[in-house]
């Protein structure tokens, strides 16, 4: 074991994979250069070929990654800040999510879209800072990653890259620079694996991606009084129900916690598929966090009230058990 | 480049097949026996005969909605695509399509796009796989003239340029999008101009002409395979029907559709010419009717016997079903 | 009162908003003559400058919209089938939704973009047919409507060309001939009122667009055993909660009946909303019932599993009641 | 077209002033005080500057991510634009974009895009607006090289010229997109050759030289107005920073900076212009700089004492608030 960065953590993974499968290649804009820089130093190691810069043409990234994919490749696209995933987003929805289903499975869309999303403490701002995953859920066809460690980032990319689907991969501005420890050895996570990030009996604490790091150290906080179970779904698409539904039926509490914006996020689908199953087992209504329904504003003294905090996870929390 | 007697023979056996297997989906369609949207090719057959004729085998080409004519010409069996649009089991989608997104995978045909300029980008990436293999295939690129309005079509053509990919972009120019003339959806004169705005080279042709479009996509598809980069090519023909069946277009202005008829109905003069060179005499251009009608009815009985996909295999593919992901 | 379609109240919607206010204009592919014909008639009426027809262009056609409400015009988009959205769909997240937020209130984006979501009976397809709405609750700046009668359309309709937001307004193919009373003299409807189609004690069936129609169906049918309270929000934002949680709390059961693929659609939110408020009223867990998580294959036989339809509604509500 | 001595000045000033606040900025930022993204104009003056002289009032100018030059040519206050890049409630936006998504209603320029090409359909729809209502303004969209390669720029153009649209296509060619030269992003040898797609006129001129860019500006802005539609108008500098603060530029040949540097500085070629002209003498321009100087200084002084929003403002103006709508 040693500690790296997640952003590390990726690029390892992404090394790993193009030294395995001469298949895998990399595409996006300033992706030698630029950027969140996890492909720093790729370049000099495999060549412009596989890690090819592009005009700034979100579509015909993601649509020539659909095309490679097609006929054989691994692309692994770059899409600089999700935001501008929404100009390619007809790749995705209409081609990527539609060809397996199309040719009865004879096609397949092997290719990772990877791409930060939420805030960056502060100053992204509206168009620079966006949580958009939840929409992704609603479209069939599609994997959804969200890793909250460095760990889980390797482990998941690795999946990612390997699985045969089109697979969108939500990496968090504020995550890059966080350590945690990362074996030497070669491993990879299964999508569709829930992680307990901490074990608890009194509360189930839904968390993804920056979200997880808050949520433990709420837990850490109030153990005291509560005892917290932390679960990661480190996927939206495939979902780990049972973990979750499990967890619920023996703590009883549920809170969902997601950067998204509360109104259509996936705070709402989990609490959802978890009552359909935990009913009779909850003691107290689901709750959740998540951003405000608004876009992000710039001003800090803005920001940190739209998005969640340590202070509003804990809030809610005590809340649940005030009675 | 010299076009053999077989090869002429074989074009016009294939233009006729497309014309006698969409007038036939056309007839079923009015009858109301099939569901969804149908685009037939009338007056389109040379493009994809011309295009088809000029490919090697390990080649890929991107259809659109109006797609029966280019599978037909690459080779895919009536009966899988007069199936498909029946729904049923046995056609090429399994179908799952109907008309529009026709799929055959044995002939390098990926599932076509009825997104309007939907397969552009994808195709462009199908060439820099290619780029990046080495493999020697070319890729085509299908679409209308309105899906040259498309932003994705300038994404596509900026980046095949930039990256020299072997691709081949085929704008089948009927010179309508819908109830739209050309002129009210843009306003560049040749469509093939549009090469320029990517130090592309672009080439219009006439797009009725069979013998003329296998030499021109001959040529740009060698230059492509030679690494000679890409091609726009701007096919000019009419809709000599509706936009899709149900269609009556009664937007065109009057004879406009009869003049293009008489003069570039593209089997006719493609006929003409072969009865005139002496390539086929009559008698033979009957038996090859003949037979080709024959093979339409055998391909409508398949379809209309066959079954239906079984409720159960709904979920199927949504994912590719990998013991990995699952 | 006169009966008449979906289709003609949407029309006449459009005329009277036209001769109230000359900034109102319709744009879109073939609008002049051809889709789905809801604008028939209207370029006589109004000239080609306010019944325009556009290049096959999703993005310029919506983000040029934006362009124009920004000037003080209230145009009327068209987009053919929604499946098409999401080739403008930056123009709507990234550009449509934040200026109003990003001017501080200075700048409206008065514009309505109508477009026909769901299945045709049978056909369209993957590319076509698709039922989209749900992802777009997750965009903040947007406000979204969803008329499931004639006389819903035309209020619903008439309100949203004179918000001063950007209005999504979401048909249904299979909506179009329905026929229902219409008013001859005007009125409005206000966004973000629900309707209560049907009242009931035991059930609280919350449905949406074409689904409204087979809900109210079932409970017709189920009516000697089951009293339904059959509920459509009319609009999803704004999303008139009270209307709904006030049903459960008297019912205290939930079904949600939304044609949008189960995982991520509004069927979650819809419950994630009421069992924050209404958890104590609950007597049994709230249910779902949605579209398969799959594109929607054109085969008939394969069609109508993935869809929602009267008989798996009535089971999904007898298997509430079972016990 | 003769440019007076005192619109000769005042352009220098604009200049001046532009270069002086974004030094400031740049300093701001790399001592860690600003948050967010900084993309400043160094090089690019004589656009912005020659763009705004040549307007009238009522046209409307819709800006991008590099845009304080764009405000400040048109006339917002220093002291807005670096408020707003403190996030302050003093700042354009009340603090609610920083310097990425600047407006300035009253002066015709809503909010600027930082989506790259963000702003090109939507200042487009804004000339449809003008087509209809017939009232004389005409609409500009300031978008950068890189930023022609976004498939809503061809969308958006192939609509203008259709229509025949009052609107002017501003691009600055800087040279770059981040870290991307031109030939790695795109093929074609001038960016104007481009609307040549859509039959719409366009040119190159040298965007270093601010009357040139004023003539030029001023041409096409008076051709959209006279109803001869749109013009496509490329405007060659060089971007003298790194892509954003924080940015080195390392992936530049070396050289090629302090080159255009010493040769096609914007603010050195005019003051020397200027100087020669006798337009100026040295004291005045020291005077000049010197106020400018201190204005900005002025600014910065009222950023960093004004108040941030307040946070239970946060939720206002997500939708307008309307009566009829809450
Ligand atoms: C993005 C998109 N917009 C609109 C449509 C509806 N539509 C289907 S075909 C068509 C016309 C396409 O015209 P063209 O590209 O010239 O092809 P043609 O049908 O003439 O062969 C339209 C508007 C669509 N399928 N996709
Ligand atoms: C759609 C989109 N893609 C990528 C980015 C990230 N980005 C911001 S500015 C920029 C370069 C833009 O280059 P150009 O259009 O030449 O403008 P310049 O910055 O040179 O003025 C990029 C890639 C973005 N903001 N929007
Ligand atoms: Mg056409
Ligand atoms: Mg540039």
């Amino acid at each position: 074991m040693s500690k790296c960065m997640y952003i590390e953590a990726l690029r390892t993974a992404l090394r790993e994979e193009m030294h395995r499968d001469k298949n895998v290649f990399i595409m996006g804009e300033d992706v030698t250069s630029y950027g969140f820089s996890v492909n720093r130093g790729l370049v000099d190691e495999f060549g412009p070929d596989r890690v090819r810069n592009t005009p700034i043409s979100e579509g015909a990234i993601i649509g020539s990654a659909v095309g490679a994919a097609l006929r054989g490749m691994r692309p692994v696209v770059e899409i600089m800040f999700v935001d501008f995933i929404m100009i390619g987003m007809d790749q995705i929805v209409n081609q990527a999510a539609k060809m397996s289903y199309l040719s009865n499975g004879e096609l397949s869309v092997p290719m990772v879209i990877r791409t930060p999303e939420g805030t960056e403490w502060f100053g992204g701002g509206a168009q620079h800072s966006q949580t958009l995953h939840s929409i992704f859920m609603n479209i069939p066809g599609l994997k959804l990653v969200i890793p909250s460690d460095p760990y889980d980032a390797k482990g998941l990319l690795k999946s990612a890259i390997r699985d045969d689907n089109p697979v969108i991969f939500f990496e968090h501005k504020q995550l890059y620079t966080q350590k945690g420890e990362v074996p030497e050895k070669e491993y990879i996570i299964p999508l569709g694996k829930a992680a307990v990030k901490r074990e608890g009996k009194d509360l189930t604490l839904v968390a993804t991606s920056w979200m997880v790091k808050h949520s433990l150290e709420v837990a850490e906080d109030l153990k005291s009084k509560i005892s917290i179970e932390v679960i990661d779904p480190r996927t939206l698409v495939p979902l780990d129900k049972d973990t979750i539904i499990n967890s619920v039926k023996k703590t009883g509490r549920l809170l969902v916690v997601d950067e998204s914006p509360i109104s259509g996020g996936i705070q709402g689908e989990v609490i959802s598929v978890v009552i359909q199953e935990a009913f009779w087992n909850m003691e107290f209504p689901p709750k959740r966090v998540g951003s405000l329904n608004t876009p992000i504003p710039f001003s800090e003294s803005l920001e940190k009230e739209v998005i969640p905090t340590k202070e509003k996870i804990k809030k809610e929390i005590l809340a649940m058990f005030s009675d | 480049m010299t076009v053999n007697k077989e090869q002429k023979i074989r074009m016009y056996r294939t233009m006729t097949r497309i014309r006698k297997l969409e007038d036939k989906l056309e007839q079923i369609y009015r009858d109301g026996k099939l569901n969804g949207h149908l685009h037939t090719s009338h007056g389109e057959e040379a493009i994809a005969v011309g295009v088809m004729e000029a490919l090697s085998e390990k080649d890929i080409i991107f259809s659109n909605h109006r797609g029966h004519g280019h599978f037909l010409a690459r080779g895919t069996s009536p009966k899988n695509i007069i199936a498909e649009c029946y729904g049923k089991v046995t056609g090429s989608n399994k179908g799952r399509s109907g008309s529009m997104y026709l799929v055959d995978t044995k002939r390098g045909m990926p599932v076509a796009s009825g997104i309007v300029g939907g397969n552009i980008c994808v195709a462009t990436g199908s060439a820099l796989a290619s780029l990046i293999k080495q493999d020697n295939i070319v890729t085509l690129s299908i679409f209308g003239d309105g899906a040259t309005n498309i932003g994705f079509f300038h994404e596509a053509l900026n980046m095949a340029s930039l990256w020299n990919l072997p691709i081949v972009y085929i704008c089948e120019n009927n010179q309508y999008g819908e109830a739209t003339r050309r002129e009210q959806h843009q306003k560049v004169k040749n469509i093939s101009d549009r090469a320029i705005a990517y130090a592309m080279s672009g080439l219009t042709i006439d797009g009725t002409d069979v013998i003329k479009v296998y030499e021109s996509v001959k040529q740009a598809v060698e230059e492509a395979r030679r690494g000679g980069g890409p091609t726009l090519l701007e096919c000019v023909a009419y809709r000599l029907r509706g936009h899709s069946a149900g269609d009556l277009a009664v937007y065109r202005p009057k004879g406009e559709e009869e003049k293009w008829m008489k003069i570039h109905d593209p089997i006719k003069k493609y006929k003409k010419q072969l009865l005139e060179q002496g390539v086929l005499n009559f008698q033979e251009v009957e038996k090859i009717e003949g037979e080709i009608q024959k093979e339409i009815e055998e391909a409508v009985k398949f379809a209309v016997e066959s079954e239906a996909p079984l409720a159960e295999t709904v979920g199927k593919y949504v994912y590719q079903e990998d013991e990995n992901n699952e």
